[in-house]
C-alpha cells in the first residue's frame, strides 16, 4: 500500500492544472478596451483572410466582446475557463497569444494544439483554458469535472464555463446545473445568449425570454445583465463569483448580447431581421465603452487611435506568426492519441 | 440527364417525395432556414427548424414514425449523433422487435461527415459501422449525385430507420442524375468500374479515389474491378462475394478507422465465404485509429488516397502473379 | 405525383393507431377499487413467484395504484400512452389483459410482445399504450413524436407519458419539455414522483423538493397533488387535460407517492429509512379507498371482499394462461426486426 | 489463491486501487448504496450516488480526469452508454488528440450486458465494438474472476479511458484469484487452452463456452488453442497472428451481433495477415444482427453455443483434413 492523501495528491497535480502562463491585469479602462479591441481585430482579419478563400473559417463572436472581456477580467488566474466554437474572445481575453491562435486556425505547428484542434476546440491549459469543445453542451458535460477537481484537491479557484442560448437547450445544460448543484460545485455558469443557435433565432426554440429562468428549479441563483456594457458584465461577474465563493454553489450569469456576424464565415445573413441587427449594431459594445471613455474617461480620440495601432500592430505580426509557422508533419496524424 | 450537385440532388429528393406523400415532414437545427424552398413549398409545419438538442429531434422523428408520420431529419455532422444514440439504437432499432412487431420506424437521419473542412473530429468522425453494428437499423452512403437522389428516395419509402450519411467533401460534387423518378434501391451495391484481377470494395468519398486508382493500375496492365456499396446496411454481400471469388483479390477502402469498421466486416465475409477463390491476403486500406484532425494537409492525410490503394493492390498481384 | 392529403394520410393511418380493444370505463368507485386491486394483486403474485425463482423479476408500482388509475381512469379511447419499467398500474388500468401481461412477463409467445419483451418495454398498440421503453427518459423522447402525429394528422386523442422523479434528471426530459411547449404539443406529462430512483433516494438527486418546478421555465402549466388519493389524482388530471385542450399546449403533473417495494424483485429495501417506509404505508392508497368506501360510499366489509375475491380469481387464471402458454419458437429470433 | 466472484473480484480491485490512490473515486446510479463497503471505507466524498443522469455522469468523470482525479464510474448496463456517447466519444476519445496533447483522461467507465438476466435488448447489448471503431479509447472485457480483478486495477492506473464491460452472465461467477497484488495488463491476450489444429478467438462469457467445446472436439481428437482476448483494444494482435499461422485455422466468437463487430476485425486481421498460413476460411460464430430478446430460450439461442463453435471447427477441419 501506497496512501496518498488528498492534498499530496492535489500538490503532485496542482502544477499541471494552475494556470503558469501570464495572465493580463485587466482592470483599467484602457486595458478593456484594448482587449475587446484586439478581439475584433483578430476575428476579423481571420474573416477578411477566408472571405479570400484558402484560411479556414471561424465562429466570430464579433459583438459580444464585452461580455467575454468583462467576465474573464474578473477571474482570477486560479480560476479555469471551459469554452466553446465561439472562443476567441475568452482565450484573448485570457492572454492567450493571437499568433499561436491564429497559427491554429491555420492548422500550423505552433498553435495551440499542434493544428489539430483548428478553431473550433483551442484549449490552453497553461492558462487555465481547459477541455474546450465544440460538440454544443460538451463544455457544459465537463465543467462538473474541473469543479470537483478543483474542490477534492483543495484547489482555490472556481470554474467559468461559457456557452451560448442555444446550448441550453440541451439536455446536457440541465444535468450539469442539477449536478452542480446536488454536489455544491464552484461553477460560474456564463450563457452569452446573444439571440441566434447557428441559423435559428432564439425565440423559435424557447418559450419565453430568459435562460436564467432555468437556474431557479435546481435551486441556482442567476442574474441576467446587458452584456454589451463591459462594466455592467464585470459588477455582475463580480457578484456572481462572490456568490459562489460565499454559498459555496454554482451560479448562472446570462449576458444579453448579439452575434452580430453570421453563424461561421463567410454567412450572408440573408435570414436575419434588417432592423434587429441595425438595432444592435447600434448597441456595439466597443463603440459604447469607447464613447463612455470620450464623455468621461479623460480619454481622448487620438489616445483611442493608439490603442488602435498598436492592436492592429500586433495583429499584424500574429498573422505574420501564423503564416510563417510550418505545417505539421504528417507523422503527427498518430501522435496524442494516447497518454 | 442533368447536372447537379449532391446538395441539389438531396433538395430535389426531398421536394419530390414530399410531394408524393404528405406524411413526409422534415425538421432539425436550420432546415427551415437553409432548405428555405422546402419551407416555401411545403409550409412550416412540414418544414420546421428545432431547438438545438440533438436527442429531442431524434426522438420526436422516432415517436412519429411509429404513429403515422414519415420524419427526415438533418442531425448535422455525424458526431452530433452522439447525442441521439439512445433514440436511434435503443428506440428505432429496438422497439419494433421488443413489441413483438407492433410498431414501424419509416425515418430517415441525416448527417454530414469526413474529410474536406477541416473542422476536427468533433466534425468529421466516420461513424457508419456503429450503426451497421446496431440491430435494426439501415444505413447509406453514397458516392455520387445520382446515388444521393436515388437512395434518399427509397429511404424516406422505406418501412424502418435509415441512417444518411453524407461525405462531406461530396456535398457539392457535381454529377449526372438521370430525369424523371429515379429510385435506387437500398441493399444493392453497384459495379463501378468493371474488373477482373482486383476487386475494390469502396463506398462514398473513397469510391473516386478507388477510380482514380483502377485508371493508374489499367496503365499497368491490372483489371481492378470497383464496388461502390452505396448501402452499408443490408450490405449487398452477393455482389462483393460475386465478385470476389472472379477475381481472387480484394482491397476494402474507406476513410472510417479501421478497427471494426466496414472494411473488417466485408474482409471477414470474404475470408469466411469467398476463400477458397482468394489468391492473396485480404487488405484494408483505411483511415487511421486516430481521430480526424482539422490541420488541411493531416486531414488530407487521414484519408486513403489514390497511391496508398494501388500500391496495396501491386502488392497483391505482385505476391502471386 | 400522387399527393395525399393529410386528412386521407390520417385516415390511412388511423386503423393502425386509434386503440381498437376494449378499453373499460373506470368512472365508479367499485371500478377504481377494482383496478387497483388488480395491480396490487398482479404484482404481488408475480413477486411471489419471482422470489421462488425461475420466474422474471419485475420492477412493481406497489403503493402507486392511485396515480396509475386515477390518471388513466381519465383519459379517453383516443388517447395515448407511453410508460416505461414500471409499467403494469398503467397497462392493467387501461384494460390490458393481465393473462397476456404475465405471459410476456414469463417470456410466452403469447404475451403482447410475443415473450420478446418481457415485463421491462409491454407496449400493446390496440389499447393505445405505445413505445414502452425501459431507458429511462426514452418515453420522454418520444412522446414529442407521438404527439406531432396526433396534431399533424388531426386525431383527437392527447398523449399522456408517465415517468418517475428519476427520469427528471435526465436532460431528455428538458428538452422534450422545451420542445413540447416551442411546438405546441398535447402532452400530459405526468411524473410519478415515488421518493425513489433505483437505489437513490431523491433527495440525494435533486435540491428542493417538486419536479413540477421544473416546468416554469418553459412556460408549461403544473400542478402537484397527492398521489395517494384516487380522487384527488383524478380530478387534478381532468383539469390538466382540459388545461391542454383548452390552451394546446402541455402540461406536467406531479404525483407524490411512494414505492413500497424495492425496484426490482427481490429487494430487501436495507437501504430504505425504516420511518419513511412506515409513513408511507400508512398512506396506502387501496386502504384509503377502502376506507372512504367504507366510511361513506355505500359499501360494506362483504361488497369489498367480493371484489378482492374477483380480482384474485382473475389473477389466478392469468397465472394459468400465462403458465400454458408456449415459449416462443427459435425461430422468433429473427422475426420482426425489420418492417 | 482465494476462490470468489467476479462481483468480488472488482470490490476488491477497486478497494485496493482506492486505498492506494487517494486520487482514485467512484461514482454513479446507485454506486454508493450498492457498494456500501466502499462507502463505509472511502467515505462519501470518494463514493457518491448521483441524479439518474449518465451524460453528467460521464462528462464529470472526463473533466474530472483531466484536472487530477481518477474516476471510475459505473454506468449500469450498456445501453445506457448511449446517454453517454458524446462524453466518452467525442470528448475523452478526442480532446487529448484536438489539444495537441494537453490533457490525460485515466478514468474507467464500467458497463454490463450479455444474456443471462432475460431483461432484453434495452439492458443487454454487447456494444464493446462501438468504443473500438472509435479513437483513443481502450475496451476491456474479461472471462474470469483473477483478469476481473487485474485488469481493472490496471484499468484504473491507465491514463487513458478505459471501458470496462462487465458480462452480466460472469458476475456471479465464481473463479480463482491470486492473492496479493494482482495486475493483468491491459492489451495482452492469453492462451486460455493451447491447441494445434484450430484456433477460438474469444472473450467474456464465450471463453468458457469455447473451452467446453474445446473439450468435446478434444475428444474426436481436434485440439482447439482458445484465446481469451480480455483487452478489446488495443487488441492483441500479435497473439492472434501467431497463433493463426500456428493452426491455420481460425474461428472467433463473440456474443455481440456479427455486422462490424470485434469478429470482423480479427477475422479481417487474419485474413490479411496470416492469409499464408491459412488452411481453411476463417469463421464467426457470434450472436445475430438482431436485438437481444428477453425471453429466456430465445435468449440462450442468441448466444454462441457449444454446439455451434464446435460444429463450425469440424467443419473447418474436415475441409482439408
Ligand atoms: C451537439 C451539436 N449540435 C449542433 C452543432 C452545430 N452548431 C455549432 S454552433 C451552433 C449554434 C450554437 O448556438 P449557441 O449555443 O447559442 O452558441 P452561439 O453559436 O450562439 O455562440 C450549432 C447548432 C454542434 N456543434 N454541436
Ligand atoms: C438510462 C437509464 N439509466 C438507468 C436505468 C436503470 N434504472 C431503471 S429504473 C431506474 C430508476 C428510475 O427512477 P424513476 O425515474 O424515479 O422511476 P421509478 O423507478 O421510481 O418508477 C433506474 C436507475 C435505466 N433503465 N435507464
Ligand atoms: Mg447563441
Ligand atoms: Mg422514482
Amino acid at each position: 500500500m501506497n496512501p496518498v492523501s488528498p492534498a499530496a495528491a492535489a500538490r503532485a497535480a496542482a502544477s499541471a492544472t494552475t494556470p503558469s502562463a501570464v495572465i493580463p491585469r485587466l482592470d483599467q479602462p484602457e486595458a478593456l478596451l484594448e482587449a475587446m479591441l484586439l478581439i475584433r481585430a483578430y476575428e476579423l482579419r481571420l474573416s477578411a483572410r477566408s472571405a479570400q478563400g484558402g484560411t479556414p473559417s471561424t465562429c466570430t463572436a464579433v459583438g459580444q466582446e464585452a461580455a467575454a472581456v468583462g467576465v474573464v477580467s474578473v477571474l482570477t488566474a486560479d480560476d479555469l475557463i471551459l469554452t466553446n466554437h465561439r472562443s476567441a474572445g475568452h482565450l484573448l481575453a485570457r492572454g492567450a497569444d493571437p499568433g499561436r491562435m491564429m497559427a491554429e486556425v491555420l492548422g500550423r505547428r505552433d498553435g495551440y494544439c499542434k493544428g489539430k484542434s483548428g478553431s473550433l476546440h483551442i484549449s490552453v491549459r497553461e492558462l487555465g483554458v481547459v477541455l474546450t469543445s465544440t460538440i454544443v453542451g460538451g463544455e457544459l458535460s465537463l465543467a462538473t469535472g474541473v469543479a470537483l477537481s478543483q474542490t477534492m484537491l483543495g484547489r482555490p479557484g472556481i470554474v467559468a464555463c461559457f456557452f451560448g442560448d442555444g446550448a441550453a437547450g440541451e439536455g446536457i445544460f440541465h444535468e450539469s446545473l442539477n449536478l452542480a448543484a446536488v454536489w455544491k460545485l464552484p461553477i460560474l455558469y456564463v450563457c452569452e445568449n446573444n439571440e441566434w443557435q447557428a441559423f435559428v433565432h432564439r425565440r423559435e426554440t424557447m418559450v419565453g425570454e430568459r435562460i436564467a429562468a432555468r437556474a431557479a428549479p435546481y435551486g441556482i441563483a442567476s442574474a441576467t445583465v446587458d452584456g454589451n456594457d463591459v462594466d455592467a458584465v464585470r459588477t455582475a461577474a463580480r457578484a456572481a463569483i462572490d456568490s459562489i465563493r460565499d454559498s459555496g454553489e454554482p451560479f448562472l450569469l446570462e449576458l444579453l448580447t448579439y452575434r452580430l456576424r453570421g453563424h461561421f464565415e463567410p454567412d450572408d445573413q440573408a435570414y436575419v431581421n434588417a432592423a434587429e441587427l441595425a438595432a444592435w449594431q447600434a448597441r456595439d459594445p466597443i463603440e459604447r465603452l469607447k464613447a463612455r471613455l470620450l464623455a468621461g474617461g479623460g480619454f481622448t480620440t487620438g489616445d483611442l487611435n493608439g490603442i488602435d495601432a498598436r492592436v492592429n500592430a500586433r495583429i499584424d505580426a500574429a498573422m505574420a506568426f501564423a503564416e510563417a509557422s510550418p505545417w505539421p508533419d504528417t507523422s503527427d496524424l498518430l501522435t496524442d492519441i494516447y497518454a | 440527364m442533368t447536372t447537379i450537385t449532391v446538395y441539389d440532388a438531396m433538395a430535389q429528393a426531398l421536394a419530390e417525395e414530399m410531394r408524393r406523400d404528405a406524411r413526409v415532414l422534415m425538421f432539425g437545427e436550420g432546415v427551415a432556414t437553409k432548405r428555405a424552398e422546402l419551407l416555401a413549398e411545403f409550409g412550416s409545419t412540414r418544414v420546421r427548424n428545432t431547438p438545438l438538442a440533438e436527442g429531442i429531434i431524434a426522438g420526436t422523428a422516432v415517436g412519429a414514425a411509429a404513429t403515422g408520420l414519415r420524419p427526415v431529419i438533418d442531425l448535422l455532422f455525424a458526431p452530433f449523433l452522439c447525442y441521439a444514440m439512445d433514440e436511434l439504437v435503443n428506440s428505432a432499432g429496438k422497439l419494433r422487435y421488443l413489441s413483438g412487431g407492433q410498431f414501424e420506424f419509416p425515418l430517415v437521419a441525416i448527417a454530414m461527415t469526413g474529410a474536406g473542412w477541416a473542422v476536427g473530429s468533433q466534425h468529421n468522425h466516420n461513424v457508419e459501422a456503429w450503426f451497421a453494428h446496431a440491430p435494426g437499423l439501415k444505413v447509406v452512403m453514397p458516392s455520387n449525385a445520382a446515388d444521393f437522389k436515388g437512395l434518399l428516395k427509397s429511404a424516406v419509402r422505406d418501412d424502418n430507420p435509415v441512417l444518411f450519411f453524407v461525405d462531406i467533401g461530396l456535398l457539392y460534387q457535381p454529377g449526372e442524375v438521370p430525369d424523371g423518378e429515379t429510385l435506387v434501391p437500398l441493399g444493392q451495391a453497384a459495379i463501378a468500374r468493371p474488373g477482373q484481377d482486383v476487386t475494390l470494395v469502396s463506398y462514398a468519398k473513397t469510391v473516386p479515389v478507388c477510380l482514380q486508382a483502377a485508371d493508374a493500375l489499367a496503365a499497368e496492365g491490372i483489371a481492378a474491378e470497383v464496388i461502390d456499396l452505396r448501402t452499408i446496411k443490408p450490405l449487398d454481400e452477393a455482389m462483393v462475394l460475386a465478385s470476389a471469388r472472379r477475381t481472387g483479390r480484394v482491397v476494402v477502402v474507406h476513410e472510417a478507422s479501421r478497427t471494426c469498421g466496414v472494411g473488417a466486416e466485408v474482409a471477414a465475409l470474404v475470408a469466411e465465404h469467398a476463400f477458397d477463390s482468394l489468391k492473396a491476403p485480404v487488405r484494408r486500406v483505411t483511415g487511421p485509429d486516430a481521430p480526424p484532425p482539422a490541420s488541411y494537409p493531416l486531414e488530407q492525410a487521414f484519408v486513403p488516397g489514390v497511391d496508398a490503394i494501388a500500391e496495396a493492390v501491386r502488392a497483391l498481384v505482385r505476391k502471386l502473379h
